[in-house]
């Protein structure tokens, strides 16, 4: 009656390399930003995905309480990164990453 | 006798069972009861456009002491469907500059949440679209939505008037959900549940009486989610033509206005469910089951009224207080009354002393609190001009 | 094929729809808002697991919070409706091998595997206290909850300190 | 099942709540009339003719306001567990409660303390 514990796997994994992909060859850092937090959410879903199907039994709770930190630590990164991208553009009238290369010899 | 005293859910009962012998299966007896439920709830929250619209006109009419409307018969009642032919009738416009698909997807989005939210509201103990588990965070997580909608229409009607309300808009709904969250979580403190019938259940006392300091936080958010003035910034006539939506016509604007009061709607029932005990009514509901939706619809007229009262006789806040006051004050007060609640349940078990305590610690933190705005308000009145509005400023 | 495998195929088809918006469309506003697609086809993900309570906080915070964060940072780094930018660097081909590589790896381990199709057990009724019960027990996930506020601490001070107008 | 047979209803209502707009705005599209005219596509600016971009220069601050918002949202999303099982907990829960928000109003001092939720 269930759907079984591969499919889940199955579209959180195509999540996560949709999400690799966006992050490797945008240019733009929002962008970059939103393929990481596509990947958060990939992961997420196999948390949740594990505990109903295996962790449940033991009474444990710590397939949600993961994924409630993993989502704060998105959202504490989402905070931190749009700041400094904020930052850059006001500096330097751009959000192209290859464009801010200051560092670079 | 049975039949009479539980009649709306005898009556879902009996259609179930009507089904069932004329050989539906199972999953369509469900799948056809869960739409009529569905269509229904719908019907009742588009109601509060036709409900609230003439109510509104001739309340705010009668505290200005002017007739309000009185042309569609009988005295002006009729408005809202003479209003709903116009908007029908009015012609369709896309501005040419404006991203024409998210122009059109914000209509589209902004009544959804208001909609939904309909579904853990309850009318009775077993008159309810569904009674969810986590159903105030059902409630909170839908409203969020509603920012969206604000966001999509300012984009992509591309109006700088439009684009500056969202910003505001976004801002102040923002601002007024953490203390709003802040009190329903003061709520499922004492209730010890999230869902909506389970909090009813817990209030032998309504929590307004319980913790009124919660109670007026909450209806004050309740104001500002809803876009009530006298904190309707993101379309303050005056100042911002009609906000992020002043590009739509016709049809479109009127999504907006009928999610506008579909929201008060929700925010009324809501708030009489959390603080005025719901469907309860000092026994009545025991009495007869049949009256808990008439006892709802009471108490959500009677917070609309309140709402309206509200607007007819406090002036408009500029923008940096409006928010500032949901940061600076109700937040720090929300906080302090949820600690306030934990201590007090702590201290004992029994509900009438929970809520005596509690309303005793609300009276000194309302006398605290009002003796430190007082002092802080004349140190800034005796201080020199200069200080005084670095001082405002901070 | 029974209900639920059919709402899950619906669901994916929106994530997954959401997230390649993501990462293919040029206009910047457009792409959040595939992203808020693919995030509201996570959240039922969460309802179909049973786990109500984690679908809500999807809702609550990507959907009502993260997304509106990232559209405040569009519009404040983005000329309005000129949002089209360079879409891809020189290495998208890369990449693209590069992830296509990871998900065939990924699809031929799991597949290997003979995962349970049901679910060992039934979820508690009283789900909500045991979670709560979890987070504030010290032998559990105490020191998660209180590490937990003092991230949120030191992203809003550094947030703050960097996004600041000076 | 039982938890699944409850979203049953709401995804029917879902469904039901997406159809509406549709409706109502195609109702709208039979009855309305269509005489398009360039005056009428204007953005408007109640006549004027509009100058310039629209994108006016927008302040960081409303960034920063969604910031601290964002922040207190996810304390409510770890507090609304600990209300529900609060009755269960010991002594010490609210004691942790008192931790967890005081690191966080911490935050919210800082931020007022630097201007933050100051308009400028």
């Amino acid at each position: 009656m269930q759907v079984p514990l591969s499919w889940y796997l199955v579209v959180a994994a195509a999540l996560f390399c949709i999400g690799l992909y966006g992050a490797l060859s945008r240019r733009n850092a929002i962008v970059i930003l939103m393929g990481v937090e596509l990947m958060l959410n990939s992961v997420n879903i196999n948390l949740l995905a594990f505990w109903r199907h295996l962790e449940v039994a033991g009474g444990t709770m710590t397939g949600q309480v993961f994924a409630i930190i993993v989502i704060t630590v998105a959202a504490a990164e989402a905070a931190v990164g749009l700041a400094l991208i904020i930052a850059v553009y006001r500096n330097r009238k751009t959000v192209d990453v290859e464009d801010v290369d200051l560092m670079k010899l | 006798m049975d039949f009479i005293l539980n009649l709306w859910v005898e009556l879902g009962a009996w259609a179930q069972g009507l089904l069932n012998s004329w050989g539906v299966p199972e999953w369509g007896v469900n799948l056809i009861s869960d739409i009529v439920g569905a269509l229904i709830l719908l019907i009742i929250a588009v109601m509060a456009v036709i409900i609230f619209t003439p109510m509104e006109r001739k309340v705010i009419a009668r505290m200005q002491d002017r007739p309000g409307p009185n042309r569609v018969w009988p005295y002006g009642l009729l408005q809202a469907l003479a209003d709903a032919i116009k908007m029908l009738t009015k012609e369709d416009i896309v501005p040419r500059n404006s991203d024409r698909a998210l122009h059109m997807l914000a209509p589209l989005i902004v009544a959804i949440p208001a909609f939904l939210v309909f579904a853990v509201l309850p009318w009775g103990p077993q008159v309810i679209g569904k009674d969810l588990n986590v159903g105030v965070l059902f409630i909170v997580a839908v409203g969020s939505i509603h920012v969206l909608a604000v966001v999509i229409a300012g984009w992509g009607s591309n109006n700088k008037f439009g684009l500056l309300s969202t910003f505001r808009a976004v801002n102040q709904l923002l601002a007024y959900e953490i203390p709003m969250v802040l009190c329903i979580l003061t709520v499922v403190l004492f209730a010890k549940t999230m869902s909506t019938v389970g909090i009813v259940e817990a209030q032998t006392v309504p929590y307004f009486v319980v913790t009124p300091v919660a109670g007026m936080i909450f209806l004050i958010c309740a104001l500002a989610e809803a876009n009530r003035s006298p904190v309707d910034l993101l379309e303050a006539d005056s100042e911002m033509v009609a906000g992020y939506m002043v590009e739509y016509s016709g049809m479109k604007f009127a999504m907006f206005f009928i999610a506008e009061y579909v929201n008060i709607f929700a925010v009324a029932i809501l708030t009489s469910t959390l603080f005025l005990g719901g469907y309860k009514f000092f026994g009545l509901e025991a009495v007869a089951p049949i009256l808990t939706p008439v006892i709802v619809f009471v108490k959500a007229v009677f917070v609309v009224f309140c709402m309206l009262w509200f607007r007819a006789t406090f002036p408009r806040m500029r923008f940096d207080h409006l928010v500032g006051f949901a940061w600076k004050f109700l937040v720090p007060l929300a906080l302090v009354n949820l600690l306030l609640g934990a201590l007090v349940v702590k201290l004992t078990d029994n509900v009438w002393g929970q809520a005596g305590f509690m309303l005793l610690s609300n009276i000194i933190l309302i006398a605290i609190t009002g003796i430190l705005v007082n002092r802080i308000a004349r140190q800034l009145r005796e201080a020199p001009a200069i200080k005084r509005i670095a001082a405002v400023e901070r | 094929m029974n209900f639920s495998q059919v709402v899950f195929i619906i669901l994916s088809a929106m994530a997954l729809i959401g997230a390649v918006g993501v990462v293919t469309n040029r206009n910047l506003f457009r792409a959040a808002l595939f992203l808020i697609l693919s995030f509201v086809g996570v959240a039922g993900f969460y309802i179909l697991l049973e786990a109500e309570f984690l679908a809500m906080v999807q809702l609550l915070v990507y959907v009502g919070a993260i997304s509106i964060l990232i559209i405040f940072a569009i519009m404040l780094s983005r000329r309005i409706m000129s949002s089209e930018f360079r879409a891809s660097n020189e290495q998208w081909l890369i990449a693209l091998v590069a992830a296509a590589i990871l998900l065939g790896v990924l699809l031929a381990i799991l597949l290997q595997v003979n995962w349970p199709t049901d679910p060992v057990a039934d979820i508690p009724d009283n789900l909500m206290v045991e979670l709560g019960k979890a987070l504030v027990a010290p032998d559990q996930f105490l020191l998660v909850f209180e590490v937990a506020s003092v991230l949120l601490l030191v992203a809003l001070v550094g947030a703050v300190i960097i996004a600041r107008e000076r | 099942m039982t938890l699944l047979s409850d979203y049953n209803f709401i995804g029917v209502y879902i469904v039901v709540v997406v159809i509406f707009p549709f409706i109502a705005l195609g109702l709208a599209w039979l009855l309305r009339p269509k005489k398009p005219n360039p005056t009428k596509t204007d953005t408007y600016e109640c006549g004027l003719q509009t100058i310039g971009d629209t994108w006016v220069q927008f302040r960081a601050q409303y960034f920063i306001y969604a910031l601290v918002f964002v922040v207190f949202d996810i304390e409510a999303v770890f507090l609304f567990p600990w209300a529900v099982a609060y009755d269960q907990l010991t002594l010490w829960a609210l004691v942790e409660a008192i931790l967890f928000l005081g690191i966080l109003t911490v935050g919210l001092l800082y931020a007022w303390r630097k201007g933050a939720l100051r308009w400028q």
